[in-house]
């Protein structure tokens, strides 16, 4: 998933006042961006995720606890069975589960899961007609879903889409049984079963409300859509269908220690309400947290001096409020990436290394994440099973000596003196500019001229998908656990529009990607993994610069809050303590 | 009274068309279609081109039967704006949502300013020379001298995070009077230089008719002389100041919803900014020219019912 | 002292403005009375204090540059200075009431003339709206206004500026007032138009035993209606007396010169000055006798061009301030006439 | 009142009388010594960068001290998230704000006066255009008007070879005096057409005529320089509002990135503020409102003493 840069913003999680109904337990939280729509097939940002995960199941989940993280089954029944080929796989899907009530059901309000309704999700996902930034997930895998996309292209209208007709490489032989044939081994698969945007969507849905589906959204989840109030907050209340979950029992070591055992096989969710503010601005969204009114809160950069001291831990302030906090790794990485069909830049390896090097990691991480991220030197992070420590040798460290030597020599190659370059920033806030400032501060230390130009989230897309960027400020942070994601960025079919941004082509490269993306996990996976990283880091299409760490504040009426790379619908996990709660309330009050 | 509303309405059709050449060259000319940006971060040459197909974008811009334009010109008679490609929400839903928590922000804060300015202008002007007179302008021109962004900045942090006196933002328990309180009363002490000058000076240049001495020579109080003569004359101004700030109302305020988690169309429209969202600024653009329009046309009634000298014949 | 017979009497007033340029002295030591049932006519070029004395008699000099700087207005043997501003309020309009020079503005254009007249009945009569109604229907009527019962529903730019000027004098006339007060009422109008409204104020003055206090730059006016008159130059009374005794014997060489100027027979409505020279600048009064640039003898004079004369009594209510004027050097002490 | 017309000195023409009565203002010309010095300021700025001269206070890039440094007495008030010092950046901000803001009413005037002059001038068909232009522009709320503008000009390449010129390109703070120039000219076109229908059938035109003076020469020579004091007075008081608008536009993203302006600064400064670091925000709020105060009340006065309808007493 695309992010910005190292704006490390979490979508704050829960919190609480006093509730109308007394008994009632609530969990409020702050979005930090806009909720666009409630369609999981459509969904291509985290803040929806964040919301549609509470609502809608796929067939597997991560286990809350462990880690490293681990696939259990969410909606299936089990683990896929594989053919031994790798090409077919076959999941019993739980019975008994039903969507939560919906009008679209009609009188029974409701209806039990069926295969079917996988089927039904994917082939829209192919459909060209609902237009689903997803497609990538399924291109070029499944027998004759491509094959159905292209028939889509060929039907006038979206109503004109038959979705009855057969697809070979999904079927659903009976109601719980689901049959996945692939064109090619994709061991990535079950990671992407959970992945949101797979989840089952009922048919009726579509047919009832069209494309103001995006408004009701029917799913299996813990919760279900109560109001949503658009750009200001959504109510969830307890989905009474639910199918029953229970709390897990085993976790890391340290966790029973750390009390997140406590609620161990108690049934899920222990929330009954749950409730997202939209609070798009930084301070409101402090002061919100600070208030009581919020659970969590990620620390908005320029607050971290309030909350956290210049070790890492709590202000005494923080600790008087009995405010906690969580720090994470993140599996991102952050980094400039150069244009490699750029005229100046693709064909100079000095200019791109001497860019590198005049780059002072450690400045930046200190400035932008308070000292609490880790520097880059390939692109899989350290979060991933993949991770590279030795890659650091293949970098390039901080040195604006050595800039100025690269440069001397990037000039020679060019012929001249060089013409001044420029890098797109992908925003135009505050923090933003604050990089840009520091970017451009380290590129006058060694001699480079520069321009920052800063434009919005679109424009900046924009350009560089029509490869019109000439260096980009980006990261991106893994969808799934498997440093494959981070690869794909950098093979040559993909480039712009694709997701190969730097239009990075390497033939070397492209063909251990092509050998590795069909391999199951192992060492000899791991060996071409870090080999196909080595090289993309020696020819320097990026300069990458750290992998992110992120940091949660909660209340200590938060129970079970344990933080997750991966996972979205986390709500259903959490516990609250009303008399905590009200104590804070009680400290405020002190206070003032 | 109809033949002259008939013949003013009659009037606007330009103006409309112009307002509507000027959205489509801005919006569809200049703006260009942004499908690379629908497409999303794995577009292939085809989605793009259904992408293209689906918001008429591969459409000639004018001179066809289905041209752009026409769509354009469509849609605006039918106010139906399609979808914003954003997040795929109807454009007059969203703007129908949005009416209602903007106008429970700038009604009241509208009225305030509105009225407290007026009651200060007369009281200011009658004074027009003094001490406090001389204050008040002085205060009126360095509040308008103030950035907007600071008064609510400093507004949120002290008066609601600091001193607890107001919430800090929306909460969906709060009651709408609570916490639209607090970013009223900043919007108004914003507001009130400019308006309590301008109204001030309007005032001053009635205060100084012969009819005012007049008034006075019949021994009728300040007040009554300021209210009831003073006021009405001063009618013509004000109501073209006053009726033609309403259309804007239902525009609400960019930076006040923002920091206070106001769901309304400035919120809207600060989305449709960062996301480039033409549509949505497309379609209020209209809506608030053709708000502005019918407002005109009030006013003009309006100079009748206060001033016997104008007649709509 | 004897106050019978006098309605109003002014003692030492002045008038000062202070603007950002310095201190103008619009009237300085003015005093003069008003006898009841009599009409007084206060003469003077544009600009030599005579209104602005009407207006501090109201008490309505502009504020706040405007302020009455000391003396005495006595009204009914009250001190109207020291009077609030309620009090002041209940005088005005009731017992001492105003028109202006200009029918055209003075109306209020948005409220219907009968509305108007009605105000101030209803304000010091404590008349319900109806009655007030009628009575200013009745006050049409008594000026001289035609089909008053439907004209009362007229706005003021409906009507003529003659017409105005009535209303006008009928709103003044309508809480049976002691004194009016015009201030130069028929300057804005058409030299038929004037005679009517002239004729006018003279038949109301016979019916409701008023005094008036005429403020004019028109001698003719003044020879032909006003029982007793005080010339005005340069925020001073140069010369006060009966109107017979002023325009048979002037003593001010001022006032000489404005007879001069003065067509034998009639009146007409031109301008008056053409006594050379102009109207001082009242920034930049010259010392002495303001007169004395202008004046055939003070413009020689050593005495003219440096003490200013004060105004002495050379025979019963005749006063004169000039030290050339015939007897004045005999009289050492001011007299109060 | 009669009294007081009397005290103007005779024989002046409108201009030296209202620069007479304007010099006697001190308040006015406070403001204009204020305004006059932010001017040169800005001046400054440029032709410093334009002969490199090495300035140390303009060297707003320089890292002067530790991060977030409060006020003290070496760094007056106080220093940035890099260390820099918060008042070069607040000094280095005026070239910007004083550019967009000049520009910017350059332009609405360039486009403004002329039209205003040739509508009111002409009359006619060509009148009947531009006063449809300018009625369809300011229907559209102005604020969604600017927004728009900015928006769809943002990095756009404007081809101006058939002018001869090359591509102008839209960079930073280009798009937004356009935006600001483009949409603005509308009340000033507006002004000088009801002044030169006024003035047109004056003797002096009309003696211009007579003597057989070209249309084009009437209007530059003859009635642009009778109504110019309106651009002045006009020119003062939008300048203000420019300024402002600057920090809204930062807001939103639209502003300029690459060097400190004072809309950026706030923008900054709005996530400082809640952790107590508010002395950027104060300086940035102080130079906008400093040269907003003083153009407030110089306006002020410039109107009072040059136009003689809103002589204020």
């Amino acid at each position: 998933m695309l992010i910005t840069t190292a704006l490390l913003v979490i979508a704050g999680c829960d919190g609480s006042t006093s509730p109308p109904d007394s008994n009632e337990i609530v969990l409020y939280s702050a979005l930090p961006a806009k909720v666009r729509g409630l369609d999981p097939g459509d969904i291509g940002d985290t803040t929806s995720s964040a919301v549609a995960s509470q609502i809608f199941e796929c067939l597997y989940q991560y286990h809350y606890l462990k880690r490293p993280y681990e696939l259990i089954p969410q909606l299936a029944e089990a683990m896929p069975q594989v053919s031994a080929d790798g090409l077919v796989y076959t999941v019993k899907i739980k019975k008994g589960v039903y969507f939560a009530e919906d009008r679209c059901f009609g009188d029974k309000k409701t209806r039990e899961l069926k295969a079917d309704d996988f089927v039904f999700a994917w082939k829209r996902i192919a459909d060209i007609k609902t237009l689903s930034k997803n497609w990538w997930i399924f291109e070029g895998k499944i027998i004759g879903l491509d094959e159905f996309r292209e028939y889509t292209k060929t039907c006038k209208t979206a109503g004109d889409v038959d979705y009855s007709r057969p697809v070979e490489g999904l079927q659903a032989p009976d109601d719980h049984t689901l049959v996945i044939k692939l064109k090619k081994p994709w061991p990535q698969i079950a990671y992407l079963l959970a992945h949101l945007p797979t989840a089952p969507i009922a048919r009726e849905a579509v047919d009832c409300y069209g494309r103001d589906i995006i408004n009701h959204p029917a799913g299996t989840g813990p919760f279900r859509l109560k109001s949503w109030h658009k750009g200001s907050f959504i109510e969830m209340v307890r989905n009474v269908r639910f199918r029953g979950e229970f709390y897990p029992s085993e976790g890391e070591a340290a966790d029973a220690a750390k009390g997140f055992l406590a609620d161990a096989a108690k049934p899920l969710p222990f929330a009954d309400r749950i409730l997202m503010m939209i609070v798009q601005e930084d301070p409101p969204r402090w002061f919100l947290f600070m208030q009581g009114k919020i659970d969590a809160s990620g620390i908005p950069k320029d607050n971290f001096n309030e909350a956290i001291d210049k070790r890492g831990t709590l202000t005494p302030e923080m600790k008087k409020r009995n405010i906690h906090l969580e720090v994470f790794r993140d599996p991102s990485t952050y980094w400039l990436g150069f244009n490699m069909e750029d005229e100046i830049l693709g064909k100079n390896k000095p200019l791109r290394q001497a860019i590198s090097c005049s780059i002072d990691r450690r400045k930046y991480i200190e400035l932008f994440t308070n000292d609490r991220g880790e520097a880059a030197y390939g692109f899989i992070p350290p979060l991933m099973k993949d991770y590279n420590p030795n890659i650091k040798q293949t970098g390039i460290e901080y040195n604006p000596e050595k800039a100025k030597q690269l440069l001397a020599e990037a000039e020679k190659i060019y012929g001249g003196k060089l013409p001044k370059l420029t890098l797109a920033m992908p925003s135009t806030d505050v923090v933003a500019r604050q990089e840009g400032d520091f970017l451009n501060y380290c590129f006058k230390n060694a001699g480079l001229n520069v321009e920052i130009d800063y434009m919005d989230w679109p424009t900046f897309q924009e350009k560089i998908k029509t490869k019109s960027a000439q260096m980009f400020l980006l990261g991106w942070i893994a969808d799934y656990p498997d440093a494959e994601n981070f690869l794909q960025l950098f093979y040559s079919k993909s480039i712009s529009p694709g997701p190969n941004n730097f239009n990075y082509s390497n033939p070397e490269f492209d063909k251990i990607y092509r050998q590795a993306v069909i391999m199951q996990d192992g060492p000899e996976r791991t060996e071409l993994y870090r080999k196909a990283e080595r090289i993309v880091v020696e020819d320097c299409p990026a300069v990458f610069l750290l992998h992110g760490v992120a940091y949660v504040l909660h209340h200590d009426w938060v129970h079970n809050y344990k933080p997750h790379a991966f996972g979205y619908g986390l709500s259903k996990y959490y516990r609250i303590d009303k008399t905590k709660r009200a104590a804070y309330e009680e400290l405020l009050k002190e206070d003032r | 009274m109809t033949t002259y509303i008939i013949r003013r309405l009659f009037y606007t059709i330009p103006i409309v068309l112009g307002v509507l050449l000027t959205t489509f060259i801005l919006f569809n000319v200049v703006g260009g279609d942004v499908s690379d940006q629908i497409a999303g971060k794995a577009a292939s040459k085809e989605t793009i081109a259904e992408i293209r197909k689906e918001y008429g974008w591969d459409k000639p811009l004018f001179f066809a039967r289905d041209s752009q334009f026409n769509r354009h010109l469509i849609n605006a008679a039918t106010f139906d704006f399609g979808r914003s490609w954003n997040d795929r929400e109807r454009v007059m839903d969203k703007i129908k949502q949005g009416a209602g928590p903007s106008l429970s922000l700038t009604v009241p804060m509208f009225l305030g300013t509105v009225l407290i300015s007026i009651s200060l202008a007369l009281i200011v002007a009658f004074l027009r020379g003094t001490i406090i007179d001389v204050l008040a302008v002085l205060l009126c021109v360095a509040g308008m001298s103030l950035p907007f962004l600071s008064f609510i900045l400093f507004g949120q942090y002290f008066l609601a995070f600091k001193w607890g006196l107001f919430p800090v933002f929306f909460w969906p328990d709060l009651s709408t009077v609570r916490y639209v309180t607090l970013p009223v009363l900043i919007g108004i002490a914003a507001g009130l230089g400019g308006e309590l000058r301008f109204f001030r000076t309007v005032m001053l240049d009635e205060i100084r008719n012969d009819y005012v001495r007049t008034a006075f020579a019949k021994g009728l109080s300040p007040a009554r002389v300021l209210f009831k003569h003073v006021l009405k004359n001063a009618m013509i101004p004000i109501i073209t100041q006053v009726v033609l700030a309403i259309p804007f109302l239902f525009l609400g305020s960019l930076l006040l919803e923002r920091f206070f988690g106001i769901p309304g169309l400035g919120y809207l429209m600060v989305d449709a900014i960062g996301a480039r969202d033409f549509q949505v600024i497309g379609a209020m653009t209209y809506i608030g020219a053709i708000l502005f329009v019918v407002f005109n046309l009030i006013t003009d009634i309006c100079y009748a019912l206060v001033d016997p000298r104008i007649s709509l014949e | 002292m004897n106050n019978n017979g006098t309605l109003l009497s002014l003692e030492n007033v002045s008038t000062h403005f202070f603007t950002a340029d310095g201190i103008v002295k619009a009237v300085q030591n003015i005093s003069l009375k008003i006898k009841k049932g009599r009409t007084f006519a206060l003469v003077g070029e544009s600009g030599c204090g005579k209104s602005v004395t009407a207006l501090s008699v109201m008490r309505l000099v502009p504020h706040p540059q405007g302020k009455i700087a000391g003396g005495k207005i006595i009204f009914e043997e009250k001190n109207l200075l020291e009077l609030n501003e309620k009090q002041m309020r209940n005088v005005r309009g009731n017992k001492i009431a105003m028109i202006f020079q200009e029918p055209m503005t003075s109306l209020n254009p948005v409220y219907t003339v009968g509305n108007q007249i009605a105000e101030a009945i209803k304000l010091h009569q404590d008349k319900a709206g109806w009655q007030a109604k009628e009575d200013a229907v009745e006050m049409l009527q008594k000026v001289g206004i035609a089909d008053s019962q439907r004209r009362i529903n007229d706005y003021p730019h409906q009507m003529s500026g003659g017409m105005r000027q009535r209303v006008m004098i009928a709103m003044a006339i309508s809480c049976q007032p002691k004194l009016l007060i015009a201030d130069e009422p028929t300057t804005a109008l058409d030299v038929t138009t004037q005679a009517q409204i002239l004729d006018l104020l003279d038949e109301l003055q016979q019916q409701e035993k008023m005094s008036i206090l005429l403020i004019t730059h028109d001698l003719g006016i003044v020879a032909e209606r006003a029982d007793d008159v005080a010339v005005m130059y340069a925020s001073r009374i140069a010369e006060t007396a009966d109107s017979k005794t002023l325009f048979a014997n002037p003593l001010h060489p001022y006032t000489q010169g404005l007879l001069k100027s003065l067509p034998r027979l009639g009146f007409t409505g031109e301008r008056l000055p053409t006594v050379a020279g102009i109207v001082p600048d009242p920034l930049h009064f010259p010392s002495g006798c303001k007169f004395h640039p202008r004046c055939p003898i003070g413009c020689n004079d050593e005495r003219c061009q440096t003490i200013e004369p004060e105004i002495r009594y050379v025979a019963p209510g005749h006063g004169v301030a000039c030290w050339h004027a015939q007897g004045y050097e005999k009289i050492t002490d001011k007299q109060n006439g | 009142m009669s009294e007081q017309s009397k005290k103007l000195p005779k024989g002046r023409s409108l201009w030296s009388d209202g620069i007479h009565r304007l010099a006697g203002h001190k308040l006015a010309m406070a403001g204009l010594v204020v305004i006059a010095a932010y001017f040169l300021l800005a001046a400054f700025i440029y032709i410093s960068e334009l002969c490199n001269w090495k300035i140390s206070f303009l060297q707003w890039g320089d890292k002067i001290g530790r991060e977030y440094e409060p006020p003290n007495a070496k760094n007056i008030i106080g220093t940035d998230f890099l260390g820099r010092s918060v008042l070069r950046k607040t000094i280095y901000g005026t070239k910007i704000s004083i550019t967009v803001a000049f520009l910017a009413s350059i332009l609405s005037i360039a486009i403004g006066v002329p039209l205003g002059a040739i509508a009111g001038y002409f009359r006619g068909a060509v009148d009947e255009i531009i006063v449809w232009l300018y009625t369809t522009l300011s229907s559209i709320p102005y604020i969604l008007l600017i927004l728009a503008f900015a928006l769809v000009l943002k990095d756009k390449a404007i081809n101006l070879h058939w002018a001869g010129l090359g591509t102008l390109e839209l960079r930073g703070i280009a798009s937004v005096y356009l935006a600001m120039g483009l949409t603005s000219w509308v009340g000033i076109c507006r002004l000088i057409r009801g002044e030169v229908i006024k003035h047109k059938d004056r003797e002096y035109v009309l003696a211009a005529k007579s003597y057989g003076c070209g249309d084009g020469r009437i209007i530059t020579r003859h009635l642009i320089p009778n109504v110019f004091h309106i651009v002045i007075i006009d020119f003062s008081l939008r300048f203000v509002s420019f300024i402002q608008a600057e920090v809204i536009l930062s807001f939103l993203g639209l502003g300029e990135k690459n060097s400190p302006s004072w809309g950026a600064m706030i923008d900054t400064a709005r996530l400082d503020l809640p952790k107590g670091y508010w002395w950027e925000m104060t300086a940035a709020t102080l130079a906008i409102f400093f040269i907003s105060l003083a153009l407030n009340v110089f306006g002020d006065a410039l109107r009072d003493s040059l136009d003689p309808k809103l002589r204020i007493q």
